[in-house]
């Protein structure tokens, strides 16, 4: 017991909980913000993969590390773009669409890389965000280490959520997207173009994915390599649904992930003769857990997955 | 001089992983040589091994450097079919027939070595270690490293994690913050990752199979190194003068041979640590003191 | 611009659009191996000789056609019934561990291989059933979304495996490698062609696609899980029992992907590793929407996916370019594939 | 009077079908017009060009004498057109005020007026006598609260040309009445409308002028006064169309009866006791405003769910299993309320939705193999027995109109010779010409020994067809009244809950039977 306590009571504990959820905050948001719209994306592993790459790239080429942040986001966003044109106008099936991404997108990226960097036989590294400490606040016991002095993409991504929360519930462009997905119909019949909508709300999320996939090479860690993202974008797809499609839920879900992710971690330590297996699979397991716990009460954006062709019946 | 010889490699994983790496570098220096004409495949899965196998052989490769560990039965079974063909496996199994010949990842000596080193510098009293999955090669390794820091300090605890999966740098990085808030303040990296958490805390750790300092110049100072290239060389030599190569290479491992060996950085460990090591790493080599080889997961 | 659907699809549409979308395809693909130095007109050749032009690349094509024709037809008669099944890749890595756990039950692996055989590839088919039926149950019971839990068991399948190999069913002859007790010599699977992988799945795989092609098109059932996915609503009014059908398309889809798991294991490895599986269950899905989710397109669809593969991955190895180059030309023939398959179908109007 | 709207040769084609072919209409201040036609006739195209939904193949719009640029939705509304659309446009999961603020402010603005909106709202609403709270969640609003929405939406952005496509479609009598008070006094404050409408009572009592399509074109255009029901009708359909009229009943033997049903509402009201018998040869009206349990009451009685309380007997019997088969092999035939919803999936082919609902049976399979050569010739014969134009056997019936894909589910369910009939909302939506068509041949199933259970919302059709007539109100049924005691006013009263004066009323039927 005391050895648990000993684990929920230290800092770098919860340090980790915040650094293991920014991507799945950043990509939960990319998520979320398609499917306000009406469009699934299953190509977020795809994305985030080759946001992992083209931003460490960047930085290791020489730009510098917001750079890498920013040309990352690009990328995502351009297959957002290549995302939203078949899946909006065209209306191809969004989880096939979104798998294809996935599948062109990873394997894409490891050609890339592979292309740029031909013989690393020890991967070649860059030097990452460091973490800030936020002056003063970084005094604070325990919740300085722990809230103010993270690499400044956390920041980011917690002022994403909030600027996103505003958004979508405050802002006339957060009222349309969320219109989008309910009923494109109706957005249509107030004179705002759903098709333009969709597409732009797809980008904006693929490049938050891209960001995603970014930081794990720029800030969590310093180097890229193949399949590194490792089912973290799916982890995000499932944490859309846990947050019932809220911004403000979606970082609740990030960290309720991260907490199992760390902890598992943790507890191996300390705790023998349990496979490591069934701690690997706890969140995996909570999360359909809470999906089942969530399944009522979550407010599913009426069209989601539908297709939306002016004048067709 | 003589044409090079048609060399092929076979990477489960990306060259990256640093085990890979090692084959790679060992076969890129020699094609750079002039002495063989290297190509290789990549993040090659299970279920392609067998074919990239069947390729290369059919594409007249001399020797097919690679891992048989995920695909021990069909290897050998490729390998019966182009009886022309030498291959060179790391496995954990036997050689088969003329042409298949196998070597395990033996740097246990080596770690050992720096465990006495990591067993006398702790000041926690706690290390710890971060594997893959605990097959036998990686849990000989680990007990090595164990097994050297209870030599200087049987009081020592060593905490042990395995992340599930050979390549996930972050994941590894995971594990050892998390081992380093269970008190270890010296970590041995069996994975790549583990150093960065070594090194974001400011804290000691310790490398295996490459040498990690230049990457982690001020937390890495001791490694426990592998060499592939007396392997490469020897296959190398019995496959082109017709000698057999179905046997087992992994005596080339040994520290014995220069097959491994540590690898440190001078003023960081105490000198009397230093001394010790030195002197069980010479008796090693001259076949005077044998590290215990134990294949069984470690606790 | 908006587009129209064409009352009647054309002929020599239907047939020319896959054809433009693999060219395009092969142009993109051609352009990334400019881009590496390599000529890709040399690339095209080798890519057609690496999937057909020796016995090797034949038998290896349709080796791989195998499992992608069975994971295939698993996300079409799902998707017909709309239901989302998108884990076909755990399905088919809990069926693939089902039949050496099978064969581990005493007194079953003294049995004879025609009577063995048949016996283990149901029990591959029920594994995928059970874990198929596990989030049908959540969505009918609970309303939770099966997209994704389905995607989430997939992980949770591959660490279960993991979990059997490095366990109970670890081989005690493997050298302490994580990977499952063999299947037994009488449950492998008879090779087509000796010296090569080529196995009787393939066969089996086809007269599946024929039989869930005709079950679909013919019975009562096949109408009736049609009905569901199209409009439940009123398949509900005309009597249609919503739970019991898609249970059953539950059973056929993740006991077919499941079945694929198995007849890879009995057919080509003999073993089970976390490996197994180059994303079959993945590619099933995609296939399934080349194919239109119609059965025995499926057929097409996974014979055309596994040439792109195995042609690209020999290819890159012949021109020492990376071998990801495989996967890019499939997934880009993949997207062109399916952008065409709705140009046929669709008519441009501004 | 000025002219605030001008369509001027308007042609639109879809593929082969000519929707709008030279259409050319007007509109006056303060004037409303009623825009007439058969099914599929154009209307609701023509709308949506005017709207800049659709894009005119030909032809020009033009708004206080500016041309409206094609295809654009915008520039429509910033001239001062709005639209209440056949197909609510609304988003069930936000809010009254979330739904029409949408699109009203430029999408840039970093913070919504949310405060001036609501007041703007509620200022709206209370000018125009159109209720609604503008926090209720629109998945919580009754179809006539919809549809005030939907014109509020309009009135938000300042509409002054109003079009309403078949805004009374799904609304009671007196909702409808309210309704077009409400329209008049728009009117008056200067705005103009356009309705489309099947129901020419209704288009007599509140147009001005009304102008008739037919196959895309305008054949006529009349001022109300100077025209009558009756030659609309037959300017619609291009013949004189006269509805039948019930022949004098027959009742027999007691068919079907509910005794005491109770049953939590699925997705629409509950029944909390409702009590009712139906004779061969009768037709059962049952009236209601929506929402009261109608709905419900339909589903139970074709077989969707059974009773959490009460009990279904059919011919005096309780079928083994209250489920869908079971009603249908009891000889129940079922018209569903929401034909393309409920009653057909449009993406199967004809043949495959006549026989779904009686697939089980062994005319239509055996051993789980469809027959479908069977299937076939009972489809070919409702095709041609029933008269469904546009339909082929292994044709997808995804583009039939509505008139005659509520031909194929009559046929599909008479065909069968089913005892009893289970009608809801039968005609909604449908033309005149339909309508007289699917009357006649509900009668005829009353003639030959069926008996009718007929569940609308149009009085005028329950007076039409019905033999005794009842109205359910809070998930109870009033006791029945004969047809020739049912007025407007009395009917009104029994939808209100007021049923003191009914079982004298019924009292009386029991002696004159
Ligand atoms: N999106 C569309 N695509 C193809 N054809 C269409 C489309 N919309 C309408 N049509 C065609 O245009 C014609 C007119 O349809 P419209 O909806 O305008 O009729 P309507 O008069 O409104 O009928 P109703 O009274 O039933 O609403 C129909 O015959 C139909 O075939
Ligand atoms: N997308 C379409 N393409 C071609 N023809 C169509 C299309 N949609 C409808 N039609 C045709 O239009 C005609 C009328 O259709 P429409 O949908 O307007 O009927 P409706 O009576 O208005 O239906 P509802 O009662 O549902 O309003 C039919 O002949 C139908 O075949
Ligand atoms: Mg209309
Ligand atoms: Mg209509």
């Amino acid at each position: 017991m005391s050895v648990l306590f000993d684990i929920l009571a230290s800092v770098g504990m919860w340090e980790a909980v915040l650094r293991i959820a920014t991507p799945l905050i950043l990509g939960t948001l990319g998520v979320l913000l398609c499917e306000r719209v009406g469009v699934l994306n299953l190509g977020i592993e795809g994305i985030m993969t080759f946001g992992a790459m083209i931003g460490w790239l960047t930085v290791y080429g020489g730009g510098d590390l917001w750079t890498g942040l920013l040309v990352a986001a690009a990328a995502g966003a351009m297959f957002g773009l290549l995302h939203a044109l078949l899946t909006v106008p065209l209306g191809l099936s969004q989880h096939v669409t979104g798998l294809g991404i996935t599948l062109f997108a990873a394997s894409f990226s490891y050609y890339v890389f592979r292309l740029a960097v031909p013989t690393a036989s020890s991967p070649p590294t860059i030097e990452p965000f460091r973490p800030l400490a936020v002056p003063f606040l970084s005094d604070l016991p325990f919740l300085g280490p722990v809230l103010f002095t993270q690499t400044a993409p956390t920041y980011l991504a917690l002022v994403l959520v909030a600027a996103i929360a505003w958004g979508l519930y405050r802002t006339p462009l957060g009222l349309a997207v969320r219109m989008a997905g309910e009923n494109p119909h109706a957005l249509d019949a107030q004179g705002v173009d759903p098709i333009l909508l969709r597409i732009g709300a797809i980008m904006a999320g693929s490049a938050l994915m891209g960001m995603a996939g970014a930081f794990l090479t720029t800030a969590a860690f310093n180097s890229f390599f193949p399949t590194m993202v490792q089912g973290r974008g799916w982890i995000c797809v499932a944490l859309v649904v846990f947050a019932s499609w809220r911004p403000e839920r979606a970082l609740l879900g990030a960290l309720l992930f991260a907490f199992f992710d760390a902890f598992q971690l943790r507890l191996q330590t300390v705790v023998d003769g349990v496979p490591y297996q069934l701690f690997l699979m706890l969140p995996y397991l909570l999360s359909i857990l809470a999906l089942v716990l969530m399944a009522r009460r979550a407010r599913v954006p009426q069209a989601l997955m539908q297709p939306y062709r002016r004048g067709e019946r | 001089a003589q044409s090079p010889v048609k060399v092929a490699g076979i990477h489960a994983s990306p060259v990256e992983n640093a085990w890979n790496s090692v084959l790679h570098a060992a076969l890129l220096g020699a094609h750079e040589e002039g002495v063989i004409d290297y190509t290789f495949s990549e993040g090659v899965s299970g279920t392609d091994y067998p074919r990239a196998m069947r390729e290369y052989a059919e594409a007249g490769n001399v020797l097919i450097v690679g891992e048989s560990y995920a695909v021990e039965r069909e290897a050998r079974t490729v390998a019966s079919d182009y009886p022309d063909t030498a291959f060179l496996m790391g496995s954990s199994g036997e050689a088969a027939g003329d042409n298949f010949g196998v070597f395990g990842t033996w740097n246990w000596e080596a770690a050992y070595l720096a465990g006495m080193l990591a067993g006398e510098m702790t000041e926690t009293g706690t290390v710890g270690s971060v594997g893959a999955i605990p097959i036998p090669e990686v849990n000989m390794l680990i007990n090595g490293f164990a097994d050297g820091v209870k030599a200087v300090n049987p009081d020592a605890t060593h905490l042990v994690s395995f992340i599930g999966t050979f390549f996930d740098p972050p994941k590894a990085r995971e594990a050892g913050l998390a081992q380093i808030d269970s008190g270890a303040d010296i970590l041995f990296g069996e994975r790549i990752g583990t150093a960065d958490a070594a090194q974001e805390r400011g804290i000691k750790a310790i490398g295996s199979l490459i040498n990690y300092t230049p990457r982690y110049p001020d937390t890495v100072f001791a490694n426990a190194m592998w060499y592939f290239r007396p392997l490469l060389d020897t296959a190398l030599t019995d496959a082109v003068g017709g000698n057999p190569v179905g046997k087992t290479y992994t005596p080339l491992s040994l520290m014995e041979d220069g097959g491994n060996d540590i690898v440190f950085v001078e003023g960081v460990a105490p000198p009397e640590a230093v001394t010790r090591m030195e002197e069980v790493r010479a008796a090693i080599k001259a076949g005077e003191f044998e590290v215990p080889r134990n294949f069984d997961e470690p606790a | 611009m908006r587009f129209e659907r064409r009352a009647h699809p054309s002929r020599a549409l239907t047939i020319l659009a896959p054809i433009c979308a693999i060219l395009l395809a092969l142009l993109l693909a051609g352009g990334l191996i400019a881009i590496a130095g390599a000529n890709p007109l040399k690339a095209y050749r080798l890519i057609l000789t690496g999937a057909f032009g020796s016995r090797l690349g034949l038998s290896e094509t349709l080796t791989r056609t195998t499992p992608l024709i069975l994971t295939g037809l698993a996300a079409a008669v799902a998707f017909r019934a709309r239901l989302w099944n998108i884990g076909a890749e755990g399905q088919f890595y809990l069926g693939a561990l089902a039949v050496p756990a099978f064969c581990m039950l005493p007194l079953v692996s003294s049995l004879p291989g025609p009577i063995l055989i048949p016996l283990c590839l149901m029990a591959g088919a029920v594994a995928g059933m059970v874990l198929l039926l596990l989030p049908l149950g959540l969505r009918l019971k609970f309303g939770v979304d099966e997209v994704v839990t389905t995607l989430l068991l997939n992980f949770v399948a591959v660490l279960f495996v993991s979990l059997m190999i490095e366990g109970p069913m670890k081989d005690p002859m493997a050298f302490g490698w994580p990977q499952s007790v063999p299947v037994p010599d009488a449950a492998i699977l008879p090779k087509l062609m000796d010296r090569a992988r080529l196995h009787a799945g393939l066969p089996l795989a086809l007269a599946v696609a024929v039989a869930v092609w005709w079950v679909q098109a013919r019975s009562v059932f096949g109408m009736r899980s049609r009905a569901v996915g199209l409009n439940p609503r009123a398949a509900a009014f005309a009597g249609v029992p919503l739970g019991r059908t898609l249970v059953a398309v539950a059973c056929l889809s993740g006991g077919l992907a499941g079945l694929a798991g198995a007849v890879e294991v009995m057919g080509v490895k003999a073993y089970v590793t976390t490996d197994l599986s180059p994303n079959y269950g993945y590619s099933g899905i995609v296939i399934a929407m080349l194919a239109n989710l119609n059965p025995l397109a499926v057929i097409a669809a996974a014979l055309f996916s596994a040439v792109m593969f195995v042609g690209a991955d020999s290819m890159s190895r012949a021109l020492s370019i990376p071998s990801y180059i495989a996967d890019v030309t499939v997934a880009l023939s993949l997207l062109t594939m399916l952008v065409a398959i709705f140009l046929a179908q669709y008519r441009i109007r501004r | 009077m000025t002219r605030v709207l001008e369509l001027e040769g308007i042609t639109k084609r879809f593929g082969a079908v000519t929707a709008n072919d030279d259409v050319s209409l007007h509109l006056e201040r303060g004037e409303i017009v009623a825009l007439l036609g058969e099914n599929g006739a154009g209307k609701t195209t023509l709308m949506s060009i005017l709207f800049g939904h659709y894009t005119a193949d030909s032809g020009t719009v033009r708004v206080d004498g500016q041309e409206l640029p094609p295809g654009r939705s915008r520039a429509a509304i910033q001239a001062g057109v709005g639209m209440v659309h056949q197909h609510f446009a609304l988003a069930p999961n936000l809010t009254v005020l979330d739904n029409v603020l949408t699109g009203t402010e430029p999408l840039w603005k970093p913070r919504s007026d949310r405060a001036g909106g609501r007041e703007k709202l509620v200022g709206l609403a209370r000018r125009f006598g159109l209720k609604v709270d503008p926090d209720a969640r629109v998945s919580d609003l009754s179809v006539g609260e919809c549809q005030r929405v939907e014109i509020l939406k309009a009135l938000y952005n300042d509409a002054r040309i109003l079009i309403l496509d078949e805004p009374t479609a799904v609304l009671t009598a007196q909702e409808a009445e309210g309704l077009f008070a409400t329209l008049r006094q728009m009117t008056q404050r200067g705005l103009s409308l356009i309705f489309i409408s099947h129901k020419l009572g209704e288009v007599m009592a509140a147009a001005d002028r009304v102008v008739v399509l037919r196959h895309g074109r305008v054949v006529a255009e009349r001022r109300k006064v100077h025209t009558s029901k009756e030659e609309l009708a037959e300017l619609m359909v291009g013949r004189a169309v006269k509805r039948p009229t019930r022949p004098p009943a027959t009742p027999g033997e007691l068919l079907l009866e509910g005794v005491d049903l109770h049953l939590a509402g699925k997705g629409g009201a509950s029944l909390k006791g409702a009590s009712f018998h139906l004779r061969a040869g009768e037709t059962l009206g049952i009236i209601g405003v929506s929402g009261n349990g109608q709905t419900t009451l339909a589903g139970l009685v074709s077989g969707l769910y059974p009773p959490d309380v009460g009990k279904l007997l059919i011919e005096g019997h309780r079928p083994p299993r209250h489920d869908v088969p079971h009603a249908i092999a009891a000889g129940i035939g079922r018209i569903p309320e929401d034909r393309n919803a409920e009653g057909a999936i449009g993406d199967m082919t004809t043949w495959e939705n006549v026989v779904l609902e009686r697939i089980w049976s062994p005319d239509y399979s055996t051993r789980g193999l469809v027959r479908r050569d069977a299937a076939r010739a009972t489809t070919e014969a409702i095709l041609r027995d029933y008269d469904v134009r546009g339909a082929r056997v292994d044709g997808r019936i995804r583009l039939l109109s509505g008139g005659n894909m509520q031909k194929l589910i009559l046929g599909r369910v008479l065909s069968a010779d089913p005892r009893i009939v289970v009608a809801a909302q039968p005609s909604r939506g449908l033309d005149e010409g339909a309508i007289a068509g699917v009357h006649e041949r509900l009668l005829e199933a009353r003639s030959r020994g069926a008996g009718v259970l007929l569940i609308s919302e149009d009085l005028e059709e329950v007076m039409a067809l019905s033999d005794r007539i009842m109205a359910i109100v809070g998930g109870r049924l009033s006791p029945a009244i004969p047809a020739e005691r049912a007025t407007q006013q009395l009917l009104g009263l029994m939808m209100a809950g007021d049923w003191s004066t009914l079982d004298d009323i019924a009292a009386e039927g029991v002696h004159a039977v």
